[in-house]
């Protein structure tokens, strides 16, 4: 079974394919302003060298800033469980994961099995966020990767009072202006930074086992104040961005296990009464969701309609299920009234109606 | 092409005469008439304001609301500082627009600082012709009773006074059945939304009660009789993934609720002065004066988180969640609105002890849920499923 | 309650000002009521400090509650923001508290003092009170904050309901409540109200805001006899040691050297420049930097309307329940910011800016004081219409995160640029 | 008498040289890292034109690193001057630097009345818009005349400018995404706004004047003259109206006698 997670983060895209529990493709490439056109070309990009196609993937679960605009994603799940699922993966004793995206940073509580108990995301104001540092980046003039190791060589760490992402960085202008070093204002930063994060996660309450998920867990210099300051030595992913798409492609393979079952399996629809038996059996394995089957009935007994994360199927509407036999005549009085009924245009034979 | 069926509920065709006084609100159809025949329309701001006895001296109480969505407040902000509640600021950017200037008179109550500081500044920079401020105990003693009644028998004299006309025992017993029989009939509605899949959806009780605070009561008790008939025998049945209640700041946007109800879940009560607190408890007369059992009525209701004790509020909470059988809580609360920032470290253990989760969220008033919002309250939904399992 | 109990705040309040004290001692020109001062804060928390182990019981109250009740029945009074006050200016340790707030729950628009507040108590860093009061005076969060803290100390409490307005039936309700609190602190201490000694509290109180009246008064004088240091512990006297003899002597001792300051004709700064009017509070986590600022700049704050300018009125000791509840009617604070929001207000900034020759007005625009920010600008027009021009500076009380001490400084500049280019 | 202003911006550092009143030179060098070295380059270039000099102000948000300069002013202070040489009829000046906006009011006799620049969330700044810039992947000025052929425009109001950008995300990734011209106008429209509410704070007096390097940017100029209801004079060179006010009061100073 091939499955697969992809997280649209707003500055990051990563997809991850899985075959039975096994990570065999991932990539992180650029977000760009089109989503939909990112999301079918991380998924080729990550596809390539595995020849497989997208028709070969059984269920795909989006996540991230964009999960909505991914078109062939069976169901999309929020950033928060796909950490908390990701980071179980890897280790199954983490209790307490600090996700610093791009936008917004989060304090996440989970269980063995991953799943979220309790969350909270940072307020209105975007200090400690990868956005932040970006800008700090910018203003140093130093690409964002070697922040990290900038801030490490720092002797002293100048405060940076201020949390606010805008006033920081004229902050940081001035201290550059009057011959402060790089390192000591990145340091300087990263402790303002951590204060946040901790206070964050200080609302979630901290439990053994720690982690550090999102793109700014490579940046050591952070995870060194944020380790000093939480306390606990925090367990890093190999590649701590992609824990969001392992978390979603992980739904998928536990959402299909459990949608599979059902697919094939035949529902009745109908009840007995004094006068006789009345069902309407749709079968969904056979049936596809054309909806041939509404307009033909002129008692509107029939909708599609779309679970989560599984294909479109016919199904009898909720408002007529309990009155079928006052509304329908039975297939064959109809058939002979108007020529056709629902099993007659029902090209795949998937209805069946008992009187 | 795939054809997905969407259910568009042609059989609840009142509801969309309430969307259409929402949408024209406040120049809807209704009091530009009224107006035009002379009548008088009186503005309140507060669920302490008794509308009885606008209603009985034959003016037309409307509720002042701000924006429907969260807009960008200029004038608001130059004349009240940003560090006032969004909803304070969206009303008087509205007044200072002069989208309330039909308005005849302003009744204000000195229930929280946002309410009490937006009545100082209508005062002094919107010509609205008459102003009245009720002072507003905190407590329900007797004491305080006896003083929130002076107010209203003050309030009551005023009000004579700018109207010209006395206002009767008579006319105050023909309100108080008027806003009673309203009153029932709102319970009724919410009545329906403690069944396993209910007939209506917190957006559209929020349309109704939006449309309740803007239209004659006569009228609208007419409209929500004729609702409940075609709801109850709709048929209609809305399955949900969660049960949830809003609780916190003053919210008139139904965008909000149903960017919640679009991630499968149903908001199926709420504590808001804008929802069950503002119909929850009746008049009583039992022997008592209209006037004297209408002050009782007003500050003995279902209490603003300004009321000292707050476990008074906190129990009638707890009743609704085991009701409404409530899985999850969602928490607005507005930045700088202080009652409610106050009560999440109180009234969150509490849930917290009988299971029930709550999400806090940071909003400004008519926020209709961004992606952010969108994100923390999917993330919800997908815990209490989790816990369920 | 015996037994050691955490006042590791408390303990080094009291080594502060005590250090303080003998630091000032050294200096000829110091000021006498200042160390007279710092001497009654050192005998506040001392008193905190040994309350249980000397068997008396404590009770916390917030700003402009009437401690004059506590002190007729000798039950040791805690003042929590003037606590959370006291960090911010002295031990700079107010950081710690704030967190703590944030913890539990708190939203950063919340007042930072009262964040402030519930972190202390949560850390323990203070006694346990055994008596948690809190009113609506002067805004939510005072109204709201007292539940919070019985949670976290466990205490029993009693809210205070002041009334909106000053009416005959809201002062009976207003004197109604106190009956009842005093009925309530018999109960939960075993104390039993003296009212000959509350009543003696009101003679020294009625005295006090005489003195109040006439320091007022002294510092229309040019040049000005006092500034900035002065207005903090002018407040810090009426909130925490109403009607007490130590406050008496302070301000006798301190209106005489003002006195003399303003007979010999020598002002707090020599060359007086520019004569401020401050409104609000500066920030306490900025006030020696501010200090300097103004001394450099050769400007003085000369008068603040919304917190030194006492209502007319005088007490009665013959009802000294009636006394304290029209004391609370005659605060400075309550014309302006609870109540309505009427002439009377406007009236004091016209008056006190046309009395005391003032230059320009700074407005300390405190972002945890919603319902004072929100008068600025009837405030700024008011000025104007009197051609003095306001500077409005975003700002917090004890939160050093909300504005840096260069912004403050240069916007201070521009400000005094502007008075000079007049 | 010749005098000079320097303006030591986040960005660029400006300085205007002034003989007689009489602008005679004047030159723009992008600050960099090491600000007084670029300051003393600029000040060279502009020297250069016209032989020596004496009398200097600095001002600006670097000041404090020109300690070759011993006077100093406010930048607030310079901008009424500047202003009132340039545009005598002018009340109100807003001033849309790379850094800040501050928005100045002008008494009778042209000197600095009130001012207002922005309050704790700062956003709506010449650095917000390069920042938008960039995400729409297109140049400043692109994306101003493409503003102009907008239908409709969300509303973009979080005050913080990280968050108005996640606000423009959200509407690129929306479903259907938001048509390119709408955002740009919606980003405009938020920093007009911004800049309106400022106004009204120190209240709307006619004439108006706009300075500082976003000025130059016809788009915004353009919503912004129709938000405020009037035509708006825009100088020549609207970089340099700060350093021109510091020169015109190196002027008064040198009359007054006034070294320090």
């Amino acid at each position: 079974m091939i499955f697969a997670g992809i997280d649209i983060g707003s500055r990051g895209t990563k997809t991850v394919i899985m075959k039975d529990h096994e990570i065999i493709a991932s990539t992180i490439l650029d977000t760009g302003p089109e989503s939909v056109k990112t999301a079918y070309g991380a998924m080729y990009a990550t596809l390539q060298g595995t020849g497989l196609q997208l028709e070969n993937v059984n269920y795909t679960v989006a996540t991230g800033y964009g999960r909505v605009l991914v078109p062939f994603a069976n169901e999309n799940i929020s950033e928060i469980s796909c950490h908390a699922r990701g980071i179980n993966y890897y280790y199954p004793a983490v209790r307490t994961i600090l996700d610093m995206g791009g936008q917004d940073c989060k304090a996440i509580r989970c269980d063995a099995e991953g799943h979220v108990t309790n969350f909270v995301m940072n307020d209105k104001c975007a200090g400690g966020t990868g956005r932040f540092l970006e800008m700090i980046a910018d203003v140093l003039g130093l690409p964002l990767m070697e922040i990290g190791e900038t801030a490490l060589q720092s002797q002293n760490i100048i405060p940076f009072n201020t949390v606010c992402a805008v006033f920081a960085k004229s902050e940081a202008i001035a201290y550059l202006r009057q011959g402060v070093s790089r390192s000591d204002i990145m340091a300087g930063l990263n402790e303002a930074i951590a204060v946040r994060c901790l206070n964050l996660l200080k609302k979630v309450s901290i439990e053994k086992e720690f982690s550090i998920t999102g793109g700014i867990a490579k940046n050591k210099g952070m995870v060194a104040k944020i380790k000093e300051k939480v306390g606990l030595e925090p367990l890093l992913a190999k590649d701590p961005q992609l824990i969001g798409a392992i978390g979603a492609a992980l739904f998928a393979c536990e959402n299909f296990e459990g949608k599979e079952s059902e697919d094939n399996g035949k529902v009745q629809y109908g009840y007995i009464d004094g006068s006789g038996e009345y069902f309407i059996t749709i079968d969904l394995a056979k049936c596809d969701g054309c909806g041939q089957c509404i307009p033909v009935c002129p008692y509107t007994v029939f909708e599609v309609t779309r679970e989560d994360g599984r294909k479109p199927k016919a199904r009898v509407t909720e408002s007529t299920r309990k009155r079928l036999s006052y509304i329908c005549p039975g297939h064959a009085v109809c058939l002979k009234a108007r020529r056709s009924n629902c099993r007659s245009v029902c090209t795949k034979d998937a209805i069946n109606l008992s009187w | 092409m795939l054809v997905i069926v969407e259910m568009i509920n042609t059989k609840l065709a009142t509801l969309d005469l309430f969307k259409e006084v929402n949408n024209t609100f406040p120049k809807t159809k209704e009091i530009v008439e009224l107006k035009s025949k002379g009548k008088k329309v009186i503005g309140w701001l507060c669920t302490y304001v008794p509308e009885e006895i606008i209603h009985a001296a034959g003016a037309l109480p409307v509720r002042i609301t701000g924006y429907g969505q969260e807009v960008e407040l200029e004038d608001a902000n130059a004349f009240m500082y940003i560090n006032n509640c969004s909803f304070s600021r969206s009303c008087l950017q509205m007044g200072l627009k002069g989208e309330y200037e039909y308005l005849d008179g302003v009744i204000g109550s000195s229930t929280c600082d946002g309410a009490r500081r937006l009545f100082d500044l209508w005062c002094h920079y919107i010509s609205t012709p008459f102003h009245h401020m009720i002072s507003v105990p905190r407590k329900y003693t007797e004491q305080a009773h006896t003083l929130y009644y002076d107010q209203i028998v003050l309030f009551k004299k005023s009000f004579e006074d700018f109207m010209g006309i006395a206002i009767s025992d008579e006319a105050l017993l023909d309100s108080v059945y008027v806003y009673n029989e309203s009153r029932r009939l709102l319970k009724r509605l919410y009545e329906l939304r403690k069944l396993e899949n209910p007939p209506i959806t917190g957006a559209e009780t929020m349309e109704i009660l939006n449309a309740n605070f803007r239209m004659p009561k006569e009228l609208f008790n007419r409209y929500l009789n004729k609702l409940l008939e075609e709801l109850e025998t709709s048929g209609i049945e809305h399955k949900c993934r969660s049960r949830l209640m809003v609780t916190g700041s003053v919210m008139n946007n139904p965008e909000f609720i149903k960017s919640i109800e679009d991630l499968g879940a149903l908001v199926v009560t709420d504590e808001l002065c804008t929802g069950t607190r503002y119909w929850s408890d009746t008049v009583v007369l039992d022997g008592r004066t209209p006037l004297n059992a209408i002050s009782r009525r007003y500050l003995d209701n279902f209490p603003c988180a300004r009321m000292v004790p707050s476990d008074e509020r906190f129990n009638r909470v707890l009743d609704l969640v085991k009701d409404y059988r409530v899985d999850g809580v969602i928490s607005q609360i507005i930045r700088y609105c202080v009652p409610y920032a106050h009560d999440v470290p109180l009234i969150t253990p509490r849930l917290k002890v009988i299971s029930v989760p709550t999400l806090g969220l940071d909003v400004e008033y008519g926020t209709s849920g961004s992606g952010q919002i969108r994100t923390r309250v999917q993330a919800f939904l997908e815990m209490l499923e989790a816990k369920r399992k | 309650m015996t037994g050691t109990e955490n006042s590791s705040q408390i303990v080094s309040l009291i080594r502060t000002f005590k250090m303080l004290n003998r630091f000032n001692r050294t200096r000829s020109d110091a000021r006498q009521s200042r160390i007279l001062y710092f001497d009654m804060l050192t005998e506040y928390y001392t008193q905190i400090k040994n309350a249980h182990d000397a068997g008396k019981m404590i009770a916390s109250h917030p700003v402009f509650f009437p401690a004059e009740i506590l002190y007729a029945m000798d039950i040791v009074p805690m003042h929590t923001e003037m606590t959370t006050w006291m960090d911010a200016l002295f031990l700079k340790e107010q950081g710690e508290l704030l967190a703590k707030g944030a913890e539990l729950g708190l939203a950063p628009e919340i007042c930072s003092p009262h964040r402030g507040v519930a972190g202390m108590f949560a850390l323990q860093k203070v006694p346990r009170p055994d008596i948690i009061l809190w009113s609506n005076l002067i805004c939510d969060n005072t109204a709201k904050f007292g539940e919070l803290v019985m949670q976290i100390t466990g205490s029993p409490g009693y809210f205070l309901d002041n009334p909106f307005q000053n009416s005959p039936a809201e002062m009976s309700y207003l004197v109604g409540e106190l009956k009842d609190m005093i009925h309530f602190l018999e109960q939960n201490t075993g104390r039993k109200m003296d009212y000959t000694k509350l009543s003696d509290i009101v003679v020294r109180m009625d005295h006090e805001i005489e003195l109040y009246r006439e320091i007022s008064d002294l510092r229309k004088a040019v040049p000005c006899p006092m500034s900035i240091d002065g207005y903090l512990e002018l407040l810090g006297a009426d909130y925490m040691f109403p009607g007490q003899p130590a406050s008496a002597k302070y301000l006798t001792l301190l209106r005489d050297e003002l006195k003399i300051q303003v007979e010999s004709g020598r002002g707090v700064i020599s060359p007086e420049r520019f004569r401020l009017m401050t409104l609000f509070i500066p920030p306490l986590y900025l006030i020696n930097h501010l200090a300097d600022i103004y001394a450099g700049l050769g400007t003085v704050s000369v008068v603040e309307p919304m917190f030194t300018r006492w209502s007319e009125g005088r007490l009665d000791p013959s009802k000294p329940l009636e006394s304290i509840a029209l004391k609370s009617f005659l605060l400075p604070e309550r014309r302006s910011m609870y109540g309505l929001f009427g002439q009377t207000a406007i009236n004091d900034i016209t008056e006190s800016a046309e009395q005391f020759k003032v230059d320009g007005a700074v407005y300390w625009a405190f972002l945890g004081c919603r319902h004072t920010c929100a008068t600025i600008k009837i405030i700024k027009e008011t000025l104007n219409d009197v051609d003095v021009p306001m500077l409005t500076i975003d700002c917090d009380l004890v939160d050093p995160t909300v504005n840096s001490k260069e912004d403050t400084q240069s916007k201070f500049q521009q400000f005094i640029e502007l008075l000079e280019d007049r | 008498m010749k005098t000079i202003g320097i303006d030591a911006g986040s960005l660029n550092i400006k300085v205007v040289v002034l003989d007689d009143n009489k602008i005679t030179g004047y030159s723009i060098v992008p600050a960099g890292d090491d600000g007084t070295a670029s300051a003393k380059q600029a000040l060279e270039n502009a020297l250069v034109l016209q032989g020596d000099a004496c009398k200097t102000v600095a001002t600006g948000i670097g000041v404090k690193l020109l300690t070759f300069v011993p006077q100093q002013k406010s930048i607030t202070t310079c901008l009424a001057r500047g202003v009132r040489f340039l545009f005598p009829s002018v009340k109100l000046s807003i001033d849309m630097g790379a850094e800040s906006t501050t928005v100045i009011k002008l008494n009778d006799k042209g000197r600095l009345a009130d001012w207002a620049n922005h309050d704790k969330c700062a956003s709506g700044t010449g650095l917000f818009l390069q920042q938008m810039a960039k995400l729409m992947a297109m140049p400043i000025a692109e994306m101003s005349h493409l503003s102009l052929k907008a239908q409709s425009r969300p509303e973009i109001t979080s005050t913080c400018a990280v968050f108005a950008e996640s606000e423009v995300i959200s509407y690129v990734h929306r479903m259907p995404p938001t048509p390119m011209p709408d955002i740009a106008a919606g980003i405009y429209y938020s920093v007009v706004s911004r800049v309106m509410s400022l106004c009204k704070r120190v209240g709307i007096e006619k004439d108006i004047a706009v300075t500082g390097g976003v000025a130059l940017n016809t788009g915004l100029v353009t919503i912004l003259e129709k938000e405020i209801g009037t035509k708006v004079m825009v100088p020549e060179v609207p970089q340099i109206v700060a350093a021109l006010g510091a020169a015109i009061i190196a002027g008064e100073n040198a009359q007054k006698g006034i070294t320090q």
